[in-house]
């Protein structure tokens, strides 16, 4: 069945280091708001994240995260604990939680181009490839 | 006639017949660059390394030198010199190209004064007719080999002092008319009063300065009064604790009209040399150009030179030694 | 991302303060007091503290010559988990490569261009 | 006239360092040798395939440059002699000592002036570094293997 695109971009707070309500944005391409709902309610339990995007494609899931900078101490803390708790939401999704700027922006780019199934697939291979590159 | 004192007495005047000076493109910087006979546009004075220039340097001071006093190389009996490079290689090659029988010469930057005690015994000993005597520094050949490569972002610290770029040669003859003559000198004792920092040598010299004009002017306090006492490189820091150690010790009272520091007052007031200039070319050049030319125009009849030098080698100072220095003292009068 | 700037200056800032001050108060030489920011960054990353720092300060963490240390010794110990013993041998320069290699690479290009000129 | 009596003198008379101001001077000159990096980790993340964590190497190569380009035209030493350790503890400080060894011993040939002096001043970074990373390493290793820490 093809999946029907349906973005929904929230306000992204850029100077939110003060406020701690995280926006939090989908880009989903499975009409299924329970899913959506259970994510959105995990990303705003963590309030040292200001911003968050995340992407869904058949059973994968990456999850941007922008941590608060006063907060940046944690952040692989914070990365490794929302990688448990959505992987314990999402047991049969491939999960990818990173708090990376560079994998936020190629999420942004992807939400922007919103390109075909076989495009979106291979850019998110590619973006969970990046994530886990070391040097 | 040498009596029992450290001090050393000339009795047949040997005189002071020329001197030439040549300095660096960074030295017309300094309050004396008017009385320098030839400043060089190039710290290299286009040879391809620091060394080659240096040695180009001495060179052509040197051969000023010998025309200023109406000689020719061939009439000059020795060459007493040296510099602050390892093994003294500038002032060797110099030597080569000059074909002028040569004996090195170490005191670090006390060797332009070294150099003219010695010339001042062979004169009197009438064994020689004409010696050329004198020193030099420059200013990137010393910096690299004591210190840091040029380009190296080190930060001075206000005690430093800046190598200066410059040589001071002189021919010395029998006495001559109204010719400035060597009366007497002393030796300097290598004195160390565990200074330790190779950036600081004005504190690490002036224990020895102290200890020279201690000795030279407690065996002349009774004669007439000095015109001037000048130290070689002491720099602002150096002097101003060598002014404290008089003070303290009652050396001030001695007739001395006046108390100067060539390494103090080369470059003047600005502040991005620290605490002024070093360097064996420092001494030479300011002794033997501008104080050499006062007391020829009479200005000044008495004068002490005083030359400081500190005796460390890049290794001595990573092995932990202390800096000894030392400091020689010539008075020099004209009738 | 102008906020991150700020506290890489910041950072970065302090760091060669504690530099400034081991060259004047601790009268340490230059090469004394690199040598030891770069044993005091390969300690830090012993006690895994420096990874969160460079999270927190970005390149006020990595452009100091502490993330030397630490870039070392994160390579020995991530060599190490996979391999034991040998692995904090053969893992040394398996993260930092760049710094030494650019210094050697730009050396030998600085020397082909340039002459040290000596005026102040 | 011995060194204790001595000491005292030039403690009083020598000028101190002006450390206030220097430590200022090495802040601002230091901070801004990282924001510079910071932008440059962010222009190679945006440009090229750089994630944060990957984005050091390329930056530290890229002030190594800058370090050449200063060194070269003789300005290092300016900013060095104004901030001292705030251009001597970044990387640009380590590429500094490589590069100006380098340019300075290449009156004394290739082989036996540039490739034998080139680490006169940075070769203790290389070393120390080294082998405080292999110590504390191997530390680490021995308390996992004991079971005292984990990784």
């Amino acid at each position: 069945m093809t999946k029907r695109v349906w973005v929904v971009i929230g306000i992204t707070l850029l100077l939110s280091a003060c406020s701690n309500n995280p926006s939090t944005d989908f880009f989903h391409a499975q009409n299924d708001a329970k899913e959506i709902e259970t994510l959105e309610k995990i990303l705003e339990k963590e309030e040292s994240t200001s911003e968050s995007l995340s992407v869904f494609f058949d059973h994968q899931l990456v999850v941007a995260v922008q941590v608060q900078p006063l907060s940046k101490f944690q952040k692989s803390k914070i990365e490794k604990r929302l990688q448990k708790k959505v992987e314990k939401e999402f047991p049969n999704h491939e999960v990818l939680v990173s708090s990376d700027l560079k994998i936020m922006w190629e999420l942004k780019d992807l939400v922007k181009k919103d390109p075909n199934d076989k495009a979106l697939k291979k850019t998110l291979k590619d973006i969970q490839a990046l994530a886990k590159e070391e040097t | 006639m040498v009596n029992q004192s450290r001090m050393l007495e000339f009795s047949t005047k040997p005189a002071i017949v020329s001197t030439a000076i040549a300095a660096g493109p960074l030295e017309k910087q300094s309050v004396f660059h008017s009385y320098f006979d030839i400043i060089y546009e190039d710290e290299r004075i286009n040879q391809d390394t620091n060394e080659k220039g240096h040695a180009q340097f001495i060179e052509d001071t040197c051969t000023l030198a010998v025309r200023k006093a109406g000689l020719q190389k061939s009439d000059i009996d020795v060459l007493l010199s040296g510099d602050l490079i390892n093994q003294m290689t500038p002032t060797n090659f110099a030597a080569r190209e000059l074909a002028i029988p040569f004996m090195g010469m170490f005191s670090a930057c006390a060797t332009s004064v070294s150099s003219l005690i010695t010339a001042s015994v062979m004169i009197e000993s009438n064994l020689m007719e004409h010696v050329l005597f004198g020193s030099s520094s420059q200013h990137n050949a010393v910096e690299r080999q004591f210190r840091y490569p040029i380009e190296y972002g080190a930060q001075k610290p206000p005690f430093g002092q800046w190598t200066v770029t410059a040589a001071g040669f002189g021919v010395l003859s029998h006495a001559q008319e109204d010719r400035p003559y060597v009366k007497s000198a002393t030796i300097g004792k290598v004195i160390d009063c565990e200074c330790t920092d190779p950036l600081d040598m004005g504190s690490a010299m002036a224990p020895a300065a102290f200890d020279t004009i201690q000795s030279h002017l407690q065996e002349n306090k009774d004669e007439a009064s000095y015109d001037l006492v000048i130290t070689g490189d002491l720099g602002k820091t150096g002097f101003a604790i060598l002014k404290e150690l008089m003070k303290k010790s009652g050396v001030d009272s001695y007739p001395v009209k006046l108390f100067r520091d060539a390494g103090a007052e080369f470059y003047g007031n600005k502040s991005e040399f620290k605490s002024g200039a070093s360097g064996a070319g420092c001494s030479a050049s300011v002794f033997y150009g501008p104080i050499y030319g006062d007391i020829l125009s009479k200005k000044l009849k008495k004068v002490l030179f005083v030359a400081t030098g500190a005796l460390l080698s890049p290794l001595s100072f990573q092995q932990g030694e202390t800096i000894p220095c030392i400091a020689h003292a010539v008075e020099i009068w004209i009738d | 991302m102008i906020v991150s700037t700020i506290i890489a200056f910041i950072v970065g800032g302090l760091i060669c303060v504690i530099g400034q001050l081991l060259f004047d108060v601790a009268k340490l030489t230059p090469a004394h007091t690199l040598s030891l920011l770069v044993i005091v960054g390969s300690i830090l990353d012993g006690f895994g503290l420096y990874e969160p720092f460079i999270d927190f300060a970005g390149a006020g963490a990595t452009v100091p010559i502490t993330s030397f240390g630490n870039s070392l010794t994160h390579g020995a110990l991530q060599e190490a988990e996979k391999h034991g013993f040998i692995g904090v041998l053969t893992g040394m320069f398996e993260v930092t490569s760049s710094g030494i290699s650019a210094a050697i690479l730009f050396g030998v290009i600085g020397a082909l261009i340039f002459k040290p000129k000596g005026n102040v | 006239m011995d060194a204790k009596s001595y000491q005292p003198i030039v403690d009083q008379i020598a000028p101190k360092r002006p450390v206030l101001r220097n430590c200022f001077a090495a802040f601002f000159v230091g901070g801004i040798f990282c924001a510079i990096g910071q932008i440059f980790s962010y222009l190679y993340m945006y440009f090229f395939n750089f994630t944060e964590r990957t984005a050091s190497n390329p930056t530290v190569a890229t002030m190594v440059f800058i370090a050449m380009l200063l060194t070269g035209f003789g300005l290092y030493k300016k900013i060095g002699q104004f901030a001292g350790a705030g251009s001597a503890v970044p990387v640009t400080g380590f590429g500094n000592a490589v590069i100006s060894a380098a340019i300075e011993h290449k009156s004394e040939g290739w082989v036996l002036g540039v490739g034998s002096n080139m680490f006169k001043l940075a070769g203790s970074v290389i070393v120390y570094g080294v082998f405080s990373a292999f110590v504390v390493a191997l530390i680490k290793t021995i308390l996992v293997k004991m079971g005292v820490i984990a990784w």
